[in-house]
Parts: C-alpha cells; structure tokens; sequence
C-alpha cells in the first residue's frame, strides 16, 4: 500500500516534516493512554463479573472513573528508590519497558492510510524490539537488590525468550503466506471477509481448506505464547504474588510502577493487533467492502484488538497459574513441535498459492 | 506419541471447559449487597441482620440494678461499674423499669469496646436483662478513646454531685447519731439545743436543690 | 546541515557516549547496558543507511539475544556466588598503555578510511525492501556458507543438549531433590 | 474583590485554583486505595470475605496489592503478637506516602482478650504505627468494615495538601527554635556546673 503514509503528507503539507513527526507520534501514545484507561477499568470490571460480584461502583456512574482516580493517586504517591538499588538502573528500567511497546505500537496500521511508520519489515521490527521489555525487566530486577525481584526477573527472561521461539515460528508462517512482513500488505490481503482471513487459510479461493487445521492451531498457538510474552495469567510467573511478593517490580512504587502497569496493558494491546493483523484481517472489514472506509478500518482494527484483550482478561480470571516446569515443557515440547508443523504446512500454502 | 497428542486436546478441552464456566457466570447475576446503599437492617430476606448477631452491647440503665455480675463475668475485664447510694435526703427519686425503688446510681458504667470481645456473657449474666447486644455495628472511629463509651447518664459533676450529697447525708446521720447519743445522755436537761441544730440543715439541702437545678 | 546530519551526529554522539561507559564503569551491569544502547545506535546506522533488515536483525540478535545472555550471566555469577563483579584498581601505566593501544588503532583506522578509494554511487531508486535481495543472495550466491553456519548451529545446539544431558545423569542423585525437571522425570521412567 | 485577591494568592485559606486541585488529588487518593494482602489472625478471615462475591470491597475501588510499595494502606487484621510487631512496622514503613492504616478488631485495636495477661501481645497495634481509623468487633462486621473504608475516604478527602506544607515548615522553625533553646540551657547549665 502506498498511501500509508497520507496522515503524514498531509500533516507536513501544512507544518514541517519534524513536526508532522512528533505530532504522528502522538497518536499512538494518545491511543495507549486512552486504551489503558479502558482496558483497567475492563480488567476490574470483567474479574468481578466473572466472579459474581460489581467491581468498582463508587467512583463517577458504575465507577467508570476509577482508572483516572487510580492515575491521580500514582501521580501523587511518594517515589522510593531503595538504600541498597542500583539507583540510575532502577530508575531507568521503567522507560525502557515502556519504550519497548511505545516502539511497537509505531509500526500497527491503524488503516489502510494510516499507520505511524510505514515499515516493510513491521512484522520483524515488533518480534526486535519487544526484547527490549526483556532488558527493561531484568534492569529492574537487578537493579532493585531484591531476591524476590531478581527472580522474578531470571524468570520473566527465561519464559519471554522461550516463548519468542514459537511465536516468531507463527509469525513467519503467515509471513512466508503472505510473501511480505509488511503488517500493512498482510492487512490489505485480507480484505473481502473474514473468509480471506489467515486464521482461515488466507485469500486463497476454495482449495485451501486442507490448510485451515493448520492455521487455526497456529493462532492457538501463537495466542498461548503472546499470553507468555505480557507476563499474564496462566503463565505470570513473574510475579507470582504466592512465591515472590510481586516479582521484577516488588519495590517500584509512584510513577515508575505506573509505568509497569501502563507498559504491560500496552503490551497486551500490541500483541492482540498482531494477532488482529497477521491472522484475523487487519484493519480490513470483515463483511467485504461493507464498512471498508479508512475511517471505519480505524474502527474494525481497535474492536478486533480489544477482543483479543478481553479473551486475554477472561483467561486470566479463569486459569490457575502454571509452574515454571510445566511452563517450560508446554513451551519447548508442545508449542515449537505443533507450530513447526504448522510453519512447514503453511509454507507449502504460500508456494501454492 | 498417542499420548502425546491426547494430553494436548485434553489439556485444551479443558480449558475450554473452564472457559465456558467463567463464560456463564460472566452473565449472571450478581449477589452483591451494596452496603451504604442497602443497609442490612433494611433489607429484607434472608440477609437480615442475624438475631444473635455480635454487635455493640447497649445496656438500658432503668433496668440496671448495678449488681455488677455482668463485670464479673466478663472474660476480659472491659467493663467497669461503680455505684453510688442513692442518699435519702437526695430530691430526686429514681424508679427501676418495674417501678420498684431504685437504691443506687450508677455513678459510672463504661464498655471499652476497644478490648470487648463480644462474647455476649454479660447478656446471659444480667439477672435483669439491662445489657443487650444491639443491632448498631457502624460505630468505628478515628481516635481509639471513642471507643470507651460511658452508659451513665451522669457526667462528672452529676456524679460529684451525688456523691457529695451522699457524704453530707453520713455526715448528717453521723451527727445526728452523736446528737442522738447526747440526747439520750442529756436527754432530759436540754432539749432546746438538738432542735435548732435540725432546723440548720434543712436550710442546707434546700441550697443544694437549687445548686442542682442550675447545674441542670 | 541537513536533517539527516543531526540525526547521524545524534547516533554518533549516543554511541561514543555508551561505548565510554562501556569501557569506563567500574560496574560490569552498568557496561553491559550501556552496550544496549552502543547496540541500538548502530542499528540506527543501519537503518540511515537503507538496509533495514540488517538494522532490525541488529536489534533482535544482538540486544534481544546476546546481550541478555550477558546479562544473565553476569547476574548468576555475581549475586549467586555472592562476588561483586567490579573492575579493581586499573593503575598509571594500565591507562597509558590503554591509551596509546586505542590512539594508534584510532590513527590506523582513520588513515585506512582516508586512503582507500570508496566507490561513491548514487541511489537510482530508494529500494522496496532488502529483505528479497538478501534472500535471494542466501539462497544462490552464498548457500554453502548459509548452509555450513546452519550445520554449525545445529551442532552447537546437539552438543547444548548433550552437556545438559550428561550433567543431569551424573548428577541425578545429588540434582533430583532439587530440581526436577520434566527431563529427569523421563530418565527414572 | 474576593475572587481576584483569592487568585492572588492562591496558598491562602480561599485559594481557588490550587483548592479545587486539591479536591481532585484528595479525591484520586480517597477513591483508589490498594491495600496490602496481609492477614494476621481470625479477623482476615472475615476480611475474606469482605473481599469476596457478596460483600465485594471493590465497589469502593479498594485492590489487592501484594507489595507494600504499590499499597496504600494496611489492615491491621488480629492479634499482633511482639515479634510481628517488627514485622508490621516494617511493612508499614515501606508503603509510600501518603499512608494510612486500619486497625481491625479488638486485638489489634488494644489487645483484645490478651489486654490484661497476654505477655507477648501488643496492647494495641497504635504503640507500633499510627492508626487511622480504629473498627471494633470481634471480629467486626463485613459492613463494619466497609463503613471504616468509606471512613478512611472521608478522612482522606478532607486533607490539605498545600496548607499542609506551610504548617510543616512553621513546625519545624518552632522545633528549631526549641532545639535551640534546650540547648542554650544545656550549655548554660554545664557551665555552672564547672
């Protein structure tokens, strides 16, 4: 696609380039900001539905204002770095987890005219930098001179670098399918339905139905690892609160542990657009060019991720917590196993079709 | 291999099926009492406050004969109770609920809630059922001295009040034994003096009177 | 000076920086992130200079994998046996010799870069993507090193398990009560 | 001109900007409040429950944290034996400011049935840390509790922020001063001595 970029010319048309940029790079982190408000108050309010109770009430109407009460706490609690930290490493690692799934979330086309960069390997660009919340974890986990801390971290690395294995393995099906690592020419590939979808062979015509076990049992698998990858319930032994106090971010208090908080829901957010781009369409419309606008696409991309979260939040609330051997084993001896023998069947559908 | 595979679909029908179960309760309905908005003395059915519920301990002093049984039979010393006889020169005449004739005040009758611990003796102790477990819980607070609550109905200068009046009525009988005795050894030689002496002290305890009506 | 001069002086700047403290502080977890951002520099000199794949797989390869195996290491060594990882006293004559070893490579280097007669072409066209190229390249040019380093990796992997394999049976007396993997369940079976 | 002098100077009683901010950041701080997961004796049980389906403490945006240093506040939630005192006081100072406390039932509030003879009781948990709002019960009920939380928000929302600063700063120049004149008295009375 080649009119990705039209909010940018368009923007720069009237200002400088510079300040078209910054005003692009806006939008991701408005969208993160608001995105994360939301899916709080989504996580308090799903958990206690599921468990037969109200949740928040008591803040605005059905306490919709609890997220931005909780925003104005954090910003006036006091900010305590240890005696015994690392101090410059300890204040750091907040930012970098956050920048890792900031960067991300430059790369997501939003629709098909509007995505923040315009990369051609997006795809391999995403799997790069979301190591870079491995780094931010263990910054953290070190630097806090905490034992608690520290192997909430060697165990937070341990699972994420495991769990990259499959995912890039799912990753690079539906790539060596679509012939691209453009998250924008996968998304435009599967307009026309949700029957051109990935998860359901890809926009091949009748003949690929041998191929939907295949790429169903990929999105299976590529689901589990991106619930491995943000740390969350079943796999957040991280911070398991019955073995470790909370894990990497035990002693973060105030603003930084904000920024943990909002970098995780982030994360969540990101890996839920992969799953939307690179399985369940994109932006595109899932009824044909019913609804297909540019504007409408910004519309069809958020609905598709938020469902992703919301799957991601209703399994938190129903599953117990792995442990970290069961962890490992579902990792290297089901995971990479089912989604190698999906990548080789996928790949025979990208020569064929 | 078969095993393999098996252990897979089972592991994810599984989770299917929880997922399923949290799926329906999602939309069930809630069983939530909304607290400050539906207090639990006013919501009827079955969620009604619990007639042997373990709340604050009220005591009804008309009732109270101030035997102190139930500070006897507290576990863990929380109550304290100290009586005043009620003088007979005193104006005021207190009646018990049944009408009987009340003989003491209760000067102090004070609960520490802060190391009550609810067991309820006291109620079973009470020849006269004056103390209660009532349906009041809503009574924490922000200072730990709150919670010594005071039952008397008198403050503290009712109760120095009593007290002195007590005191002059010993005071009273005492002299008025002595000037019984004298009487009884002069008892036939000077009859004057005693007369003059009980017309003094009527003065005094109309004074009293009206001190007590302006404290009042 | 041009946009892109900035942005090329502000990589520099941010990689002669990291890579000072990678060489100067005394604390090795400090160097080692401080190689992050040396690492993430030169990924930004990669991309300035059109081969973004080259510039992505720096950051995958490098700051995801090897410098997170660094790190790792160094926190399992240093807080597990308990010894603080910290360069000791480096001493005068340490520094000299430092020095005049790093002035004359900088000298030997520049007076190659000056030297050499670099082959200035201009772009005809900015590429799609490097991704096919090099893909090309790989699979015609260069197969029998792709293929050899693949061999390569395939063994070092064989050798990791084997090692792994080896310790837990020698050591599956002393090791089981402790940690009992899925590996050493199997093995009793 | 009441407004504009306000305006002018907005430190004082009738500050209007910096007051209705203050509003808004007690309101923040009075409506989320996580407390720490911890749980001493048989009154956590009942705190179970006011955490669970039918009393959910949610409603008033009250969350879990098991880390002292996300949490707001403490319950102090049964007997506090002398050895977890220490303990306590740890957690305590751990959590960061602004903090609050709650002390619930009759043990923590003055050792409860172990007052009199408890030899390795705490006689009431505010030796230890300062309590903010003190729930009696033994234990207390589920909507005792909740009442104690909407206690803790009103206390809370009718803190000063700014003002505050100001009354530090005058106290601490009158410690100063006190300091200094103990002092003075010291060194005076030293020198009589010699």
């Amino acid at each position: 696609m080649e009119n990705h970029q039209f909010l940018f010319n368009f923007i720069s048309e009237y200002t400088g380039d510079i300040l078209a940029g910054v005003l692009i790079a806006i939008i991701p982190l408005a969208l993160l900001l608001v995105y994360a408000l939301v899916a709080i108050y989504g996580e308090l309010k799903i958990a206690s539905f599921i468990q037969l109770k109200l949740g928040p009430m008591r803040t605005g109407k059905w306490g919709l204002l609890q997220p931005v009460a909780e925003v104005f706490k954090l910003l006036q609690k006091e900010d305590i770095t240890p005696d015994g930290a690392d101090k410059p490493l300890f204040n750091l690692a907040p930012f970098i987890i956050f920048l890792g799934c900031y960067a991300a979330l430059s790369v997501l086309p939003l629709s098909s005219h509007f995505a923040p960069s315009g990369l051609n390997i997006g795809l391999f660009f995403i799997i790069a930098i979301s190591s870079l919340a491995v780094l931010g974890i263990v910054m953290g986990g070190w630097a806090s001179n905490n034992k608690y801390s520290l192997i909430g971290a060697m165990r937070s690395v341990s699972q994420i670098i495991s769990y990259e294995i499959p995912a890039a393995m799912c990753i690079l099906g539906v790539a060596s399918m679509a012939h691209s690592l453009d998250m924008n020419v996968i998304s435009a590939q599967q307009q026309g339905g949700f029957w051109n979808w990935y998860v359901l062979g890809g926009p091949a015509g009748i003949s690929k139905i041998w191929l939907i076990p295949f790429t169903v049992v990929m999105f299976i698998v590529y689901f589990v690892t991106s619930l491995a990858e943000t740390n969350r319930t079943p796999f957040d032994v991280p911070e398991g609160e019955s073995e470790l106090v909370a894990g990497y971010h035990t002693e973060y208090s105030g603003m930084k542990f904000a920024f943990f908080y909002l970098a995780e829901y982030g994360n969540m957010f990101v890996v839920s657009a992969i799953m939307t781009v690179i399985f369940f369409g994109g932006w595109s419309s899932p009824f044909g060019d019913f609804l297909n606008s540019p504007i409408w696409q910004i519309f069809w991309f958020i609905a598709k991720s938020m469902f992703f979260v919301g799957l991601q939040i209703w399994l938190r609330w129903t599953l117990p917590r792995t442990r970290v051997d069961q962890l490992m084993y579902l990792c290297w001896k089901i995971l990479l196993p089912l989604s190698m023998v999906c990548f080789l069947a996928m790949a025979l559908g990208g020569m064929l079709y | 291999m078969i095993n393999y595979l098996k252990n897979i679909i089972k592991g994810f029908s599984t989770i299917l099926v929880g997922m399923k179960v949290t799926f329906i309760n999602l939309f069930r309905p809630n069983v939530t009492v909304q607290y400050p908005n539906v207090h639990p003395l006013v919501r009827a059915g079955s969620d009604k406050m619990p007639d042997n519920a373990r709340n604050k301990l009220n005591v009804i002093i008309p009732k109270c004969t101030g035997c102190k049984s139930c500070e006897k039979a507290c576990p863990v010393n929380c109550i304290t109770i100290e009586t005043t006889k009620v003088a007979s020169i005193d104006t005021e005449k207190p009646l018990m609920e049944d009408g009987k004739k009340r003989v003491f005040w209760l000067s102090q009758f004070d609960i520490d809630f802060a190391k009550c611990c609810f067991c309820g003796l006291c109620t079973i102790a009470c020849p006269t059922s004056a103390i209660v477990h009532s349906t009041d819980f809503e009574y924490s607070c922000y200072d730990r001295n709150e919670l010594l609550v005071h039952f008397s109905p008198f403050n503290k200068e009712q109760v120095a009040e009593k007290k002195r009046i007590l005191a002059e009525e010993v005071k009273q009988k005492a002299e008025k034994a002595l000037a019984d005795k004298q009487a009884a050894e002069k008892a036939a030689q000077e009859q004057n003096i005693t007369d003059s002496k009980i017309k003094s002290s009527d003065d005094q305890t109309s004074a009293n009177q009206n001190i007590q009506n302006n404290s009042n | 000076m041009n946009l892109e001069a900035v942005i090329f002086y502000l990589f520099a700047l941010i990689i002669v920086a990291s890579g000072g403290l990678v060489v100067l502080s005394k604390n090795i977890m400090h160097a080692a992130f401080a190689l992050m951002f040396t690492l993430f520099g030169l990924a930004g000199f990669y991309a300035m200079l059109l081969s973004d794949f080259l510039a992505v797989s720096q950051i995958m390869i490098y700051v995801g994998g090897i410098l997170v195996l660094i790190i790792f290491g160094v926190m399992l060594t240093s807080k597990i046996t308990g010894v603080e990882l910290k360069t000791g006293p480096i001493g005068k004559v340490n520094y000299l010799f430092g020095a005049a070893i790093s002035v004359i490579i900088a000298c030997g280097l520049s007076l190659l870069f000056t030297n050499s007669k670099w082959i200035e072409k201009p772009v005809d066209k900015i590429p799609d993507s490097s991704i096919n190229a090099i893909g090309y390249s790989l699979l015609t040019e260069y197969i029998l090193v792709f293929e050899v380093a693949a061999v390569l990796l395939l063994i070092a992997l064989i050798g990791a398990a084997l090692i792994a394999h080896k310790d837990q049976i020698i050591d599956s007396d002393a090791s089981s009560n402790e940690i009992s993997t899925n590996n050493d369940i199997k093995i009793k079976e | 001109m009441g407004l504009l002098n306000a305006l002018d100077n907005p430190i004082n009683a009738d500050g209007i900007i910096l007051g209705k901010v203050e509003d808004l950041f007690n309101w923040g701080r009075a409506k989320s409040n996580w407390f720490l997961q911890f749980g001493l004796a048989c009154c956590a049980i009942e705190f179970m429950a006011v955490n669970a389906s039918h009393f959910d403490l949610m409603r008033f945006g009250n969350i879990p944290r098991s880390s002292p240093r996300q949490a707001d506040y403490i319950v102090i939630s049964g007997t506090v034996t002398l050895k977890m005192a220490e303990r306590i006081k740890i957690l305590f100072e751990q959590i960061p400011e602004p903090r609050y406390a709650i002390s619930m039932g009759s043990c923590a509030n003055s050792g409860g049935p172990y007052w009199q003879h408890g030899y390795n009781v705490l006689k009431g948990i505010d030796r230890v840390i300062p309590i903010d709002v003190y729930i009696p019960g033994c234990p207390p009920r589920p909507e005792a509790f909740e009442q104690a939380v909407l206690k803790l928000q009103e206390k809370i929302s009718m803190e000063e922020i700014f003002k505050k600063r100001e009354r530090v700063a005058q106290e601490d120049k009158m410690l100063e001063s006190m300091l200094k004149a103990e002092e003075n008295n010291f060194i005076e009375n030293v020198n009589k001595h010699i």
